[in-house]
């Protein structure tokens, strides 16, 4: 009977590791996925990778576990079994009986060619087209992901202007973020709400999650779309790659990520496209691409990628919030869970009261996701304050979150009046070992099951009935 | 004998508990709800009464609550 | 989808003086220069591949000047033109690798060596890597962390003329929190020794020169907080003796004019270093010596 | 204040308009004045160094601290004291990052007499130990400068010739209650080369305008804390040693880091010199390491230290290399305006482009630098990135 759903949002570790083995050892074939897997594991995990990347031979497992400190066991034992996980790393015997370990040899081949280069090129280079005529520099590529993105989101808040294709409406309703009755124009549902406050990585990072189950019942091959997004978060900003040699079903996928944002693409034919920041910060979730320190214009470290606004929001200890944007969906958002004072061109006021955090808990956002929101949007002149937000606000967000919570119910059947200490206590156990056992106790006798567990459980007590 | 009742386990501290006894007692849900005063934190309660109740629940705590901002 | 707030700096100093290098090519044909930037880049795209945040900056220190391969002050990557990966290789690393492999061979074809300058600038590239440093930290944005440290891959033998430079490096080194490692292929050198041990990093002679990547993938590559949890090669014996500067000669004993702080070896009733005249011969010093006890017990 | 007590008092002046720095461009824009504002506090901070003076590098210095009720004023905040020992914790560790074989003391005042919170030694850690604890002292009755000035000197006195001799007192009442003649206390510091600061937390105080001037240091008066931090970071740098110090050649000690190993047959473990007379139980530790006095093989765990046994000082060379910046200053850079240099757009120090309105120029090796790595040679690293190329080659040349 718990009222809310809480929006899941498994990484790419998580979601690799529910991946068959098949399909895992398939997904290695291509060096883009290899980085990406790579830069995803845990900084120890890494380390063990390198030190094995240039060895041929398999080495004994308890070298391995030599090479960290005894106090750091633990972190050792982790590291191998995420490693086992994702296959990486396989066991082989060793001559005289010992355990051994060796690197996956199909990702070291791959790991090698991603680090030191050979193998053939991921992907034509637009280069082969020779010079665009309509070349896009980096600005106008944000501007244009950012317009797609936000095109997405008014529409899942349903302003009357944005319009999205038939499959990413289709996308998001299977996602859980939007319902639709039959016939009707679909409407946002409690996760869409949390779905709109995350940030912009991490919701894109959810909607490609979603697309990726279904990609299958799409008729796509997993491994190929997977690793050409994996490659397109390798690619550099502003420049264009051709889509030449790629098959029917990647050039679809192509079309959806257009609609993304996460490529641009002058026309549906054109034969070349432009990878978007959006793209780029899809496996890694930051925004920055390292060579940022000799090129001007990404200099938006940090922030969040695609809304422009490189963080906006000003919360002051009085419950005030300023949000210095014109963006009619971001003040949409503030508006989620605030309410609204006075508008002016570039900022909006409002206040955070308890009446409308309340609001947005019924509406499924959780406290946790309304502090995580001001926070990856707090103004640059917040962040120069530690902790960012005043800790009065969040602690009352908290508070008033928890409100809420007084009160648990859970939905059960209760048994008592038992004649005897022994007849409690067999039935108890009985449904304590059908994990259907809600709450007992023992001195009075009273014991909770689930309704699901009841008939079990009733059935269980006729049978000891009739046995004694 | 075994009893056996069908209802709704609600778990919450004390002082909630101490309400919801006096909602019971003073009947007003338009009924007595409560099936059995478990321990401090526990009562096991009618199904139906759920949604009533808390908005019971929440009209207590808007009483209790003032506001901590001026517009 | 961790986000690593936390950007990773790691300034890598490579020794090409062009007189070691000839001379190894004559000693060991199997490990050059050309093989020893062969391993630097190795680690460095391992540096770059680790996290989306690593930043990267190499320097080659030349007996005439230091020069910074990476980034290039002439071309900017944002604009790379011809220069795309033919290969598998990760786009970023490949454009990095051209970058160096281009200012290296430049650099070596420029320099012309003159007999008597055979000396690593070392000090030089380090005051260069810390400006470097402090520029990029400067650069941040608000609420992000920089964590820096600088690897230095040193060939040619110390210099001691470099010592009172190479000190201030260090200590500045240490005020901005910046870590030495250093990873020696020749004769040990005291003055790293010291930058590592007082910065806190770690110093490394290797015992094999054509395994330099693995050392280096091994060694250098973990960071600070990794290295606390692995098990990595002792610290060395520092030897924090000085030298006297009238002999050059290491002392246990020895003596400092109180002016300059010079340091030598015997008695002399003037300090060469700031000509002062030292009035008080020998005996009354031990005098004064035991005052102070009296006046400190 | 220092050298012209009979200067115009600050409200006998004009009355300063600030505001009128600040000038609109022709957009009614106030930001190039405000870019210039902040340029210029980026360039103050460059301290002129005083070229080849002899300066006292062997210093022992008496900290005074006051800790009467004046102290719980809460102007600083939270109040005067805590602030002031914060400050001065930063204080006590720069200290000795510039002065490694230097010696600092603490001394407190309060309820008419003195009392020595830490004795004259060479540890940081034991200062600011003892410093950490002092926060919670509580803050009673008046001061008093000639208790605190004399128990001070008490110590000073025995010390060689050739070190600097100072006091800082951080003086925070009005008043002061001493039981005899201040200025014959005066006159003697002053005939024992004991030079006296002051940096009050009030007001001018004419007893310590007299004081300061008499022993040739310094007095000032706080604005606010970053003030008061600026005032206390001057006194990190070594004073001009007076003419008439004596000087001479000090022994010491380079003794070599032993590092012990289980293996080592001959490796016993034994106690450390200076935590014989540390009643802290965790210092007692037996190691196996350590420092050894070159003369009579005493141990000690850290230096700087003067060897318990045979009096000798033990440093280490990196201690004596930190001082050398002081001895041989670098010189300040030409500032330039970026339009009148034609030549390559990049720093030489960070290799970023020079984009600053100014840019600053070697006069040893000609390069061009930016503000930022400007401040950053003069305060950090002490010698130009470029010369260290150069000199070399005219070294030999």
């Amino acid at each position: 009977m718990k009222l809310r759903v809480q929006l899941q949002c498994k990484n790419l570790h998580e979601y690799l590791k529910e991946l068959s083995p098949d399909i895992l050892d398939r997904l290695y074939n291509h060096p883009a996925t290899c980085l990406a897997v790579y830069r995803e594991l845990m900084p120890l995990a890494k380390i063990y990778v390198m030190r094995m990347l240039f060895l041929d031979h398999p080495l004994p497992q308890a070298a391995v576990a030599l090479w960290v400190k005894k106090d750091n066991q633990k972190d050792n034992d982790q590291c191998v079994s995420v490693l086992m996980g994702l296959r990486l790393w396989h066991s082989q015997q060793l001559q005289g009986g010992l355990q051994g370990i060796v690197l996956n040899p199909v990702f070291k081949e791959n790991l090698r060619i991603a680090l030191l280069g050979g193998g053939k090129a991921w992907a034509d280079e637009g280069s082969s087209l020779g010079p665009d005529r309509h070349a896009r520099d980096v600005e106008s590529l944000d501007r244009y992901a950012m317009e797609r993105w936000e095109v997405i989101l008014h529409f899942m808040v349903g302003s009357p202007s944005a319009a999205v294709s038939q499959d990413l409406a289709q996308l998001l309703i299977q996602a859980g973020l939007m319902r639709s009755e039959a016939g009707d124009a679909p409407c946002i549902t409690s996760a869409g709400f949390q779905f709109l406050l995350l940030d912009t990585a991490s919701q894109l990072w959810y909607l490609t999650l979603q697309y990726l189950n279904t990609a299958q019942s799409r008729g796509m091959d997993l491994v190929e779309i997977l690793s050409f997004l994996f490659q397109l978060s390798f690619s550099t900003l502003g420049r264009d790659y051709s889509v030449e040699g790629m098959s029917e079903s990647l050039l679809t996928f192509l079309q959806h990520l257009r609609e993304f944002g996460l490529v641009f693409q002058r026309k549906r034919k054109s034969r070349r496209y432009y990878p978007t920041r959006l793209a780029i910060t899809l496996a890694a979730g930051v925004a920055e691409n390292s060579t940022s320190h000799v090129n001007p214009t990404s200099s938006a470290v940090g922030s969040t990628p695609g809304t422009g606004d490189s963080g906006f929001i000003v919360v002051e200890t009085n419950y005030r919030l300023y949000a210095y944007t014109n963006s009619e969906l971001q003040i949409a958002l503030v508006a989620l869970f605030s309410e609204m004072l006075y508008r002016f061109p570039n900022v909006v006021v409002a206040q955070i009261t308890r009446e409308s955090v309340q609001q947005a808990i019924t509406n499924g956002i959780t406290a946790q996701q309304i502090i995580h929101f001001l926070r990856t949007r707090a103004h640059p002149v917040m962040l120069k304050q530690t902790p960012v937000l005043p800790p009065t606000i969040t602690d009352q967000i908290r508070l008033w979150e928890l409100e809420k919570d007084r009160l648990q119910f859970t939905e059960g059947v209760l048994y008592n009046q038992f004649l005897s200490q022994a007849d409690f206590e067999v039935l108890r156990d009985r449904a304590q070992g059908l994990g259907v056992l809600v709450w007992q106790n023992a001195p009075h006798r009273v014991m909770v099951v689930t309704p699901q567990g009841h008939s079990e459980v009733k059935r269980f007590w006729k049978r000891q009935k009739s046995h004694n | 004998m075994v009893n056996v009742l069908k209802g709704v386990l609600v778990e919450c501290d004390p002082a909630m508990k101490q309400f919801l006894l006096y909602l019971d007692e003073t009947s007003a849900l338009g009924k007595k709800f409560i099936i059995q005063d478990l321990d401090d934190t526990h009562v096991f309660i009618l199904a139906e009464v759920v949604q009533i109740l808390q908005e019971r629940v929440g009209e207590l705590m808007d009483q209790n609550s003032f506001p901590i901002t001026q517009k | 989808m961790a986000t690593e707030d936390e950007i990773s700096l790691l300034v890598i100093v490579v020794d090409v003086n062009p007189i070691w290098w000839g001379r190894q090519a004559q000693r060991e044909p199997e490990f050059t220069l050309s093989k020893c930037v062969d391993a630097v880049m190795v680690m460095a795209n391992s540096h770059l591949v680790v996290n989306r945040t690593n930043k990267l900056s190499i320097i080659a220190s030349h007996c005439q000047e230091s020069h910074f391969l990476y980034p290039s002050k002439e071309k900017k990557l944002g604009d790379v033109g011809s220069d795309v990966s033919s290969d598998g290789k990760y786009e970023l690393l490949s454009g990095a690798n051209d970058c160096i492999a281009q200012e290296i061979r430049s650099l070596m074809a420029r320099t012309v060596v003159k007999g008597h300058l055979t000396d690593t600038l070392l000090a030089g590239s380090l005051a260069k890597a810390l400006c470097y440093i402090h520029r990029v930290s400067k650069e941040l944005e608000a609420g992000q962390d920089m964590k820096s440290r600088i690897l230095v891959i040193k060939a040619a033998e110390d210099s001691a003329l470099q010592y009172m430079n190479f000190m201030n490096v260090i200590f500045a080194a240490q005020k901005q929190n910046v870590v030495i490692d250093a990873c020696v292929l020749d004769s040990e050198s005291g003055l790293l020794q010291q930058a590592c041990d007082i910065t806190g990093g770690l110093y490394l002679r290797i015992p094999q020169k054509a395994s330099l990547t693995q050392y280096l993938l091994w060694v250098f590559l973990p960071d600070a907080d990794q290295r606390s949890q692995l098990v990595l090669p002792p610290p060395v014996h520092v030897d924090y003796r000085a030298a006297c500067f009238c002999h050059r000669t290491l002392i246990q004993i020895g003596y400092v004019c109180s002016v300059c702080l010079s340091i030598f070896c015997n008695f002399s009733p003037i300090c060469t270093t700031c000509e002062t005249a030292f009035k008080i011969p020998l005996p009354q010093m031990v005098k004064t010596k035991k005052k102070k006890l009296k006046a400190a017990s | 204040m220092d050298e012209e007590p009979e200067r115009a008092k600050r409200w006998e002046g004009g009355y300063e308009r600030t505001w009128e720095i600040l000038k609109e461009d022709e957009s009614g824009s106030l930001k190039a004045t405000v870019e210039d504002i902040l340029f210029q506090a980026k360039r103050k901070r460059v301290f002129e160094s005083h070229g080849q003076v002899r300066l006292g590098m062997m210093r022992h210095l008496f900290v005074v601290i006051d800790a009467s009720r004046t102290m719980e004023d809460q102007d600083l905040k939270p109040n005067r004291l805590t602030s002031a020992l914060k400050l001065m914790e930063f204080f006590v560790d720069e200290y000795f990052d510039q002065n490694p074989i230097s010696q600092i003391g603490i001394i407190t005042t309060k309820n008419k007499r003195a009392e020595r919170l830490t004795d004259l030694a060479g540890n940081p850690k034991k200062h600011i130990a003892a410093l950490r604890k002092a926060v919670d002292m509580t803050c009673v009755g008046e001061p008093s400068l000639y208790n605190a000035l004399n128990m001070a000197m008490q110590t000073l006195k025995h010390m060689p010739g050739h070190t600097s001799r100072e006091i800082l007192v951080i003086f925070s009442s009005l008043t002061t209650c001493d039981p005899a003649n201040i200025y014959d206390l005066i006159k003697t510091l002053k005939a024992l080369q004991i030079r006296v600061s002051v940096i009050g937390l009030s007001a001018e105080v004419q007893v310590c305008t007299v004081l300061t001037r008499e022993t040739g240091g310094n007095y000032n008066v706080i604005l606010d804390e970053s003030h008061f931090r600026e005032l206390l970071m001057f006194h990190v740098k070594p004073p001009p040693a007076s003419s008439s110090s004596e000087c001479s050649l000090i022994r010491m000690g380079f003794p070599q880091h032993m590092v012990g190993s289980l293996s080592d047959q001959d490796a016993k473990p034994s106690f450390s010199m200076s935590h014989l007379d540390s009643s802290s139980a965790d210092g007692c530790a037996l190691t196996l390491g350590g420092y050894f006095c070159p003369q009579c093989r005493a141990k000690y765990t850290e230096l700087p230290v003067e060897c318990k046994v045979c009096g000798l000082t033990l440093v280490s060379a990196p201690h004596l290399a930190r001082s050398f910046h002081h001895l041989f200053p670098l010189d300040a850079f030409q500032e330039s305006s970026l339009e009148e240099y034609d030549g390559e757009r990049f720093c030489q120090g960070c290799q970023g482009e020079l984009k600053d309105k100014s840019v600053f120029t070697c006069p040893a090796c000609k390069s061009v630098f930016c503000v930022e790595c400007d401040v950053f040679i003069h305060d950090t690293l002490h010698c130009c990135p470029e010369c260290i190329h150069k000199q070399d080659s005219s070294g030999q040349g």
